[in-house]
């Protein structure tokens, strides 16, 4: 391949796909140099997944040209594409569970020696794709099932790499990655674009943005909006472009905490997971947790909230010592949990929005033995309209919905059952800033209200702004506890690094 | 470690293999000296004949009418479905037989012969045959082992097998189907073992093979109770048939003997209808709901396969519709149809002796260690069973 | 990073991994030991040649199960190719019958594969629907009689096929062997077979690599219609007659040798030649069940405890293993020093 | 999910990741709004212009209806208690037909000891492997249809073991003629000669559990467990114990339908209740339940077992032998819900 041309690696000419009743990608123009990491924004429902679809060949009936280098090509199927030379690295794991890694790896183009399979070859191979990504100490004859899932995440990205792409296209990869890991993944992108691919990289994320990418690439409603060199560019250009509009600084915050104690945990353990974790919580106050993927963030709340066991310790919530037997339980003492896997855990995507919304409150609806559904749509649609959850009709089926609106649907259904204590787990993770915003500014409300809020994020930035403290979680122990006041966002990742602190 | 897990149950497996076989050249097939009396065996004839069936009929009725066979047309399958000659084949399949290596019977008595029954598969009438059976052997002294397939084809022709491995001195065979029986029954004849058939009719081919085939005369104890039905329908009238579940020499029997015999002796009878809803009553109650809307009057009589389940289905729905003219009619001895003659409901059904069909097999087994001459097919007697007699065969076999 | 599995956990994994070599030679070795008559050559042909037809049968179905799908009309597959092998011998000859008989069984596999990858109809539902559907046709075109052989070479091809070349092995068994160690090897050692895994292992990941997951759906299909027809016909020879409902108990007895395998339904797991020892092994016990005067009561009472356990244990393991995941060695080697402490 | 993932991106007009219009079709209106009375009134229609045509009588009367309701009812009062199971997204109960078996031969042998005894041990019994159900697949997640196969084997063996391929007889087993005579009319008892008893377990089955499954807190629990176990679990929502209430249920069910079995076929043997697995999933499939769990109705599955009584009625009055019915219901069953499938789809409800 030509990977040494400087010049247009790929570019698309009024590329239109039409769903029915609605126009996802609309006349778009893009194009992609070699050597450049051209990253593509745009609010969840901008098209942006629908034009790297299209690129991946997941259609066959989109319009308008696609050129790959100057010879106009039909990407109509996966199988055109990779012969293109595109490889897609998708947002969530695509790998076979119960297969090797040497199989997931090499999906599709496992090497032959006559008609068998060349073993030898395989495992040279694999090694090779892992080492990309640093991952060679990993077996290639376990199966994916048996490792952890950042480590999936990585055995992914080597995947697409050992095809030895020419043109790479990443959806938000880093989404399940640590800091070290994005790092690194960092590092491997730069190389790669040192010997000349073209990559396009999609991500929620502006900081990533201005660290990696060359030229960047606006969607909006289906239509491109710009494309501007990264040093041309602002971060608040950027999110007027997607938005449409201007928009106020999202990240501003009162404090509304009270002074009166709402949880209290005392020494908690989970073996394996978490230990002697001691913290406590106030009224109206937004407690934020922070931590690399794997510090047992997710874990102590799935504790708290009695989804898993807990080996000691214990938790008083309004000086009441609470044990939740499972998650039942601990709704009935006042603590809900919003989970960070949408799609699998939060919502059940092939029912509608009343029901995903009205899920949590079913016991509260029951009078004598009956479920009266209608007794909670005032509630529902005070929801719908305070979230601003579009399209605003209960009937419609969660899955068709966009992201953004996925994670407010699921936020309602906590906030219908007005806990005393919320835990929240990513709530803004893969979500347009239409939708954060929304969501912060419900979370605040909330804090208002007098509920007591467990922020766990990723986001530095919404972490730091919305919380009254942050804690510190490393390796499964609480290290340390900063005040709104002393935390910034730099100070807050040097801590859960582990370093910054004794 | 998978590859040395295998490898060490491969040995194992081989460590068995020698020492097994080693076990296996060490034992001596000690075939106990049969000393056993033939006049000791052939005086126990008589407490075998006064053995009684749970019923209190004799288990035993040998001498049941003997029936006469019409000359075998040139084609068979050639003649309409209601010529009774149609079923030649099927209905006197062993009459005409070519009998290959049948074993010369040792005629040294049947007392402590190792015999190995089996069966066609688990039911309570196969309860009751084998406790027939048992009775007789108990008699005789017979080492008499029983085993059943559950109907399952694979698991029979294993059975031969094993039972060919253990050198028994009789085989009595139930074949679970009458086209598979061939091929079932000439494993054992070229095994050098004596084979006896019995209950289920096999392929004429079968009997080739086989010493004799004892059992019940399905077509013939058909015929019969069809002239019963025909008499009471006043020769004439639809009537319909429930038939046997198919795969077998009864799913034709039960209801082509009657429709082949009533052309000739009511041919004003008309058939309506015949259909296999299986052996569930619910499904024959729709059956016959449904036959009623679509015959309304017409339907005169029905004539069942079965006595138990697909009877209480017919009369479920008889009772439904309100009608009390239907003459039924089945194959029968089981405590619900014997019930249901009792009621006055079923107007007929077949003595149909399940403990006499097992007694029978081994008696005739005896009789061959006894070295009597075996008649190439041993029928059950024939009788049919009324409301009037019907208190005779109280309590019920099965 | 990466956990390193400690010496203890991978023998315990290769234990279970290779569970039923383990099972097999235990069953073996009892029935070898204490059942009566069991362990001589003639016995252990018996085993051979009564396996022969399941084994064949589960061949399909085992890729079935690999590509996440199931197939209940197998049975009635077998019954229906053995009557068209038999039946219409008398007018085109084996060399005739025995070819439609298999293709008849391969286009039902196709019809199925077709209603589950294009109309994207359930699997449980379509094969169902085919196994009602296949029933009636059998017992309408044969008008309820079974099928036999009626010409005098009727059973030449029955004796061939029976015929001892040598200890245990028949022309049935080498052929049965001979299919199952080709397929097996295709399963695991070629592309094509590995990508029935990764289709079954998860649909997405496979259609974006570019295998043609509806391809592979439909070929699955085939293959189990195929083989349930070679498996069908070949017993239905060696019986030389075919019955209306001889393949009926395959299905259940498939299921279970399958599971038993450690074939998973979720897909993406297994082999031919585990659910191959899982059948001997089956049948190596029902055998000593026999042999041991025990009634069919004692057989389908331990068939399901064997399978009710295997179930149980595997549903158990995953739901130790749901509560584990994750967990960080280090920390509980901080628990250790603790402890010790 | 994945296999959503999968259907989306392989369906051209499937949801994106953007917000769209639902597209309803014609044929996906009529079935998403009467559903399978659709197919119903499509098969009555059938008969009606049949008799006018004077090709089939009687079709058309009280007494007919009747019989099509009489005949499928035990089938009905299975089919709505197995539908729980599929509902909570469990495919099947393939332990039915041996519960059906066990509790009508435990219910006969304890007739001895008086009716309600034995009532009391047929139920008892049904809610045992119910409970057996529901903690190998509620609690420990074990597959569901190859779970429930063991169990009906190993149910087979043990009825195998005591009873011995007996069959036994409620008026010689029972003491008092009272007790015989009452069980025999579990099954018989006629309302003003002509409602009989099934018919009348079966709405009032229907009218009940329909009640709990749209009613109840455990009804909406269930429909959100089956569509999403998980979502489920983290909504606050006893999973194990929604689950397993499924399958007692459907084991409880199986307990009346065994007793009303065993009552008409007036002896308790191994082998009542067979078939009743594929046959009340094949009525609770074409009554609308997808086997993905969370949708349909018990309604929808009273229509499929209204058909299935249909369908037979018509090909018998018709003339239609057994075998070439099997052979049309089984095609008539790929069709329906092949059409169901692909409604819902356009619908832009995924199905499974």
């Amino acid at each position: 391949m030509n990977s040494n041309d400087i010049g247009i690696a790929l570019s698309m000419q009024g590329v239109s796909k039409r769903f029915p009743g609605t126009l996802a990608v609309d006349n778009v123009d893009f194009d992609v140099r070699a050597g450049e990491v051209h990253a593509l924004i745009g609010e969840n429902g901008a098209g942006k997944s629908t034009l790297m679809k299209i690129i991946a060949g997941s259609f066959n009936d989109y319009t308008g040209k696609i050129f790959i280098g100057s010879r106009e090509t039909e990407l109509h199927s996966p199988v055109h594409s990779k012969k293109n030379g595109i490889e897609m690295i998708y947002q969530e794991l695509s790998l076979a569970l119960p297969l090797s890694i040497s199989e997931n790896v090499l999906v599709g183009r496992l090497p032959k020696k006559g008609i068998f399979l060349d073993k030898e070859k395989i495992y040279k191979e694999t090694k090779r794709c892992l080492k990309m990504v640093g991952m060679e100490h990993l077996d290639p004859d376990i199966e994916i099932e048996e490792i952890s899932q950042h480590e999936s995440q990585l055995v992914e990205i080597g995947k697409a790499l050992g095809n030895n792409p020419c043109i790479l296209v990443m959806d938000e990869p880093t989404s399940a990655l640590s800091r070290e890991e994005v790092e690194r993944l960092f590092e491997i992108i730069r190389s790669l674009k040192k010997r000349g691919l073209a990559i396009i990289y999609i991500s929620h994320h502006l900081p990533e943005i201005f660290e990696i990418a060359d030229r960047v690439t606006v969607m909006r409603d289906g239509k491109k909006i710009d494309t501007r060199d990264i040093g041309s560019v602002t971060s608040e250009e950027l999110v007027q472009m997607m938005v449409g509009q201007t928009v106020k600084d999202f990240y501003h915050h009162e404090s509304h905490a009270q002074s009166e104690q709402r949880l209290r945990v005392e020494n908690l353990s989970r073996y394996g997971f978490f230990h002697n974790v001691s913290f406590e919580a106030y009224k109206g106050e937004v407690l934020g947790i922070c931590g690399l993927s794997g510090a047992g963030r997710s874990e102590l709340a799935r504790v708290l909230v009695g989804l898993d066991d807990r080996n000691g310790g214990r938790v008083f919530l309004d000086d009441k010592e609470i044990k939740p037997k499972n998650m039942a339980h601990a709704l009935k003492e006042g603590i809900a949990y919003l989970t960070e896997n949408r799609k699998t855990e939060g919502l059940a995507l092939r029912l509608n929005v009343k029901e995903n919304i009205l899920a949590g409150i079913i016991p509260e609806l029951v009078y004598r033995g009956v479920y009266h559904e209608a007794d909670g749509f005032p509630k529902m649609n005070e929801l719908i309209d305070e979230l601003s959850i579009y399209p605003p009709d209960p009937e419609r089926i969660v899955g068709n919905l966009s992201g953004g609106n996925q994670q407010k649907v699921l936020l309602a259904k906590w906030m219908a059952c007005d806990p005393k204590v919320l835990i929240l787990d990513e709530p803004t993770r893969g979500v347009d800033i239409g939708a954060k915003m929304t969501i912060h500014e419900s979370i605040e409300q909330l804090a208002k209200n007098g509920s007591t809020i467990i922020l766990i994020s990723s986001d530095l930035p919404e972490l730091v702004s919305l919380s009254n403290r942050v804690l510190i979680m490393r390796q499964g122990h609480l290290i340390h506890e900063m005040e709104h006041s002393g935390c910034s966002e730099e100070s807050v990742l040097l801590a859960a690094n582990g370093e910054g602190i004794c | 470690m998978k590859k040395g897990l295998i490898f060490l149950m491969i040995l194992a497996v081989f460590a068995v293999v020698f020492t097994g076989c080693k076990k296996e050249e060490a034992k001596v097939v000690e075939k106990e000296a049969t000393t056993s009396n033939l006049g000791a065996s052939l005086a126990l004839e008589t407490e075998v004949m006064n053995l009684k069936a749970a019923d209190g009929q004799a288990l035993i009725k040998i001498g049941g009418t003997v029936r006469k066979v019409p000359a075998r047309p040139a084609d068979p399958s050639a003649l309409p479905e209601t010529d009774p000659l149609h079923w030649w084949d099927m209905e006197f399949a062993g009459e005409i037989t070519n009998k290959t290596n049948i074993p010369e019977s040792p005629a040294d008595g049947a007392i402590g012969k190792k015999v190995i029954m089996i069966v066609h598969g688990d039911h309570p009438w196969t309860t009751a045959c084998t406790n027939g059976a048992q009775k007789v052997a108990g008699v005789y002294g017979m080492d008499l082992k029983i085993q059943s397939p559950n109907w399952d084809l694979a698991v029979q022709n294993q059975m031969i097998d094993q039972a060919i491995n253990e050198n028994p001195d009789m085989i009595l065979l139930i074949p679970l189907d009458a086209k598979t029986a061939p091929q079932q029954a000439r494993k054992i004849n070229k095994a050098g073992v004596p084979l006896i058939l019995f209950n289920t009719l096999p392929d004429a081919a079968a009997m080739d093979y086989a010493i004799t085939w004892t059992g019940p005369d399905d077509f013939g104890q058909f015929r019969k109770l069809a002239r019963l039905w025909a008499d009471e329908l006043g020769g004439k009238g639809g009537v319909a048939y429930v038939q046997h579940a198919p795969g077998g020499s009864p799913y034709f029997a039960r209801c082509f003997g009657p429709v082949s015999e009533l052309a000739q002796y009511a041919p004003g009878i008309k058939v309506l209808d015949m259909q296999a809803p299986g052996f569930e009553a619910d499904k024959t109650m729709q059956l016959v709901s449904d036959w009623l809307t679509r015959f309304g009057d017409d339907l005169k009589g029905i004539c069942a396969a079965d006595d138990s389940a697909q009877s209480l289905g017919i009369f479920e729905a008889l009772k439904k519709a309100g009608r009390e003219d239907v003459v039924v009619i089945a194959a029968g001895n089981s405590k619900v149809g014997m019930d249901l003659v009792r009621e006055g409901k079923l107007h007929a059904i077949t003595y149909q002796t399940a403990e006499g069909d097992g007694a029978l097999a081994v008696k005739t087994a005896a009789d061959w260690f006894n070295g009597k001459e075996i008649e190439p097919i041993r029928n059950l007697p024939q009788h049919m069973i009324t409301i009037d007699d019907v208190e005779d065969f109280y309590p019920p076999q099965w | 990073m990466l956990n390193k599995p400690n010496s203890k956990k991978s023998l315990l994994v290769a234990i279970d991994r290779n569970r039923i070599f383990i099972l097999f030679t235990i069953v073996f070795l009892f029935m070898a030991l204490f059942a009566p008559r069991f362990f001589n050559v003639f016995n252990l042909t018996t085993i051979m040649r009564t396996s022969a037809m399941n084994a064949t049968v589960a061949i399909g179905f085992t890729v079935i199960l690999i590509i996440g799908q199931l197939d209940l009309s197998i049975g009635t597959i077998i019954t229906f190719t053995a009557i068209i092998g038999l039946g219409l011998k008398e007018y085109i000859g084996f060399g005739g019958s025995i070819p439609v008989a298999i293709i008849a069984g391969g286009l039902i596999g196709l019809i199925n594969g077709l209603l589950v990858a294009k109309a994207k109809i359930n699997s449980f539902i379509v094969t169902l629907g085919m196994m009602t559907a296949l029933q009636g046709a059998i017992y309408t075109f044969t008008g309820g009689n079974s099928v036999s052989l009626s010409t005098p070479d009727a059973f030449a091809v029955s004796d061939w096929l029976a015929l001892m070349i040598f200890p245990l092995v028949t022309p049935r068994v080498i052929i049965t062997l001979v299919l199952i160690a080709a397929s097996a090897i295709f399963m695991k050692r070629t592309r094509i077979g590995r990508n029935f895994y990764m289709v079954g292992g998860n649909r997405q990941t496979a259609w974006l690599a570019g295998i043609d997951t509806d391809k592979y759906t439909i070929a699955a299909f085939i293959m189990s219609g195929v083989t349930a027809g070679i498996g069908g016909v070949l017993f239905a020879m060696e019986s030389a007659a075919a019955t209306l409902n001889m393949g009926n108990s395959s299905l259940m007895y498939v299921i279970s040798a399958a599971i038993i395998g450690g074939t998973a339904m979720s897909g993406g797991k297994g082999g031919i030649f585990k659910t191959f020892v899982a059948i001997l092994m089956l049948d190596v016990l029902y055998n000593g069940i026999i042999l041991f005067g025990l009634g069919n009561e004692v057989k389908i009472f331990i068939a399901g405890i064997i399978l009710a356990s295997v179930v149980l244990y595997e549903a158990y393991v995953s739901y130790k293993h749901e509560k584990v995941i994750g967990q960080r060695p280090e920390l509980m080697k901080e628990l250790e020093v603790q402890n010790q402490a | 999910m994945e296999g959503t993932e999968v259907l989306e991106k392989k369906q051209q007009n499937s949801p994106g990741d953007d917000i769209r219009t639902t597209n309803y079709n014609i044929l996906g209106k009529i079935f998403h709004g009467a559903g399978i009375y659709a197919v119903a009134a499509l098969f009555l229609v059938a008969g009606i212009i049949l008799q006018a045509l004077g090709v089939i009588n009687n079709f058309l009367t009280a007494q007919n209806m009747l019989n099509i309701v009489d005949a499928v009812s035990m089938l009905g009062i299975v089919a709505v208690g197995m539908a729980f199971v599929t509902y909570s997204g469990h495919y099947a109960d393939m332990s039915v037909p041996t519960t059906m078996a066990l509790t009508g031969i435990i219910a006969v042998q304890m007739l001895q000891y008086g009716f309600f005894p034995a009532i009391a041990a047929a139920v008892a019994a049904g809610l045992l492997i119910g409970l057996i159900n529901a903690v190998a697949i509620g609690k420990f997640k074990a597959n569901p249809i190859i779970w429930t196969l063991a169990v009906n084997y190993v149910t087979l063996g043990v009825i195998r073991l005591v009873w011995v391929n007996k069959q036994i007889y409620p008026d010689m087993i029972a003491k008092s003629q009272w007790a015989s005579d009452v069980f025999d009319n579990i099954y018989r008892f006629r309302f003003f000669n002509k409602i009989g008893l099934p018919v009348v377990y079966m709405i009032i089955l229907v009218i009940l559990l329909n009640f709990i499954m749209k009613k109840t807190k455990f009804g909406q629990q269930l429909k959100i467990t089956g569509a999403a176990r998980k979502a489920s679990e983290f909504s606050g929502v006893n999973v194990e114990r929604v689950i397993g209430l499924s399958f007692v249920i459907c084991a409880l069910t199986a307990t009346l339908g065994g007793l009303t079995v065993t009552s008409l076929s007036r002896v308790g043997a191994y082998y009542n209740g067979a078939g009743y697995d594929f046959k009340a999933v094949t009525a609770i499939v074409i009554g609308g339940m997808t086997l993905a769990g969370g949708r349909g109705s018990i309604i929808g599955v009273l229509g499929g077992v209204l058909i299935i009584g249909l369908m037979n009625n018509i090909m018998t009055l018709l003339g239609v032998g057994t075998f070439s019915q099997d052979m049309i219901r089984g095609i008539i069953f790929i069709v329906v819900v092949g059409i169901n499938a692909k409604s819902l789809r356009t619908l832009g409800r995924d199905d499974a």
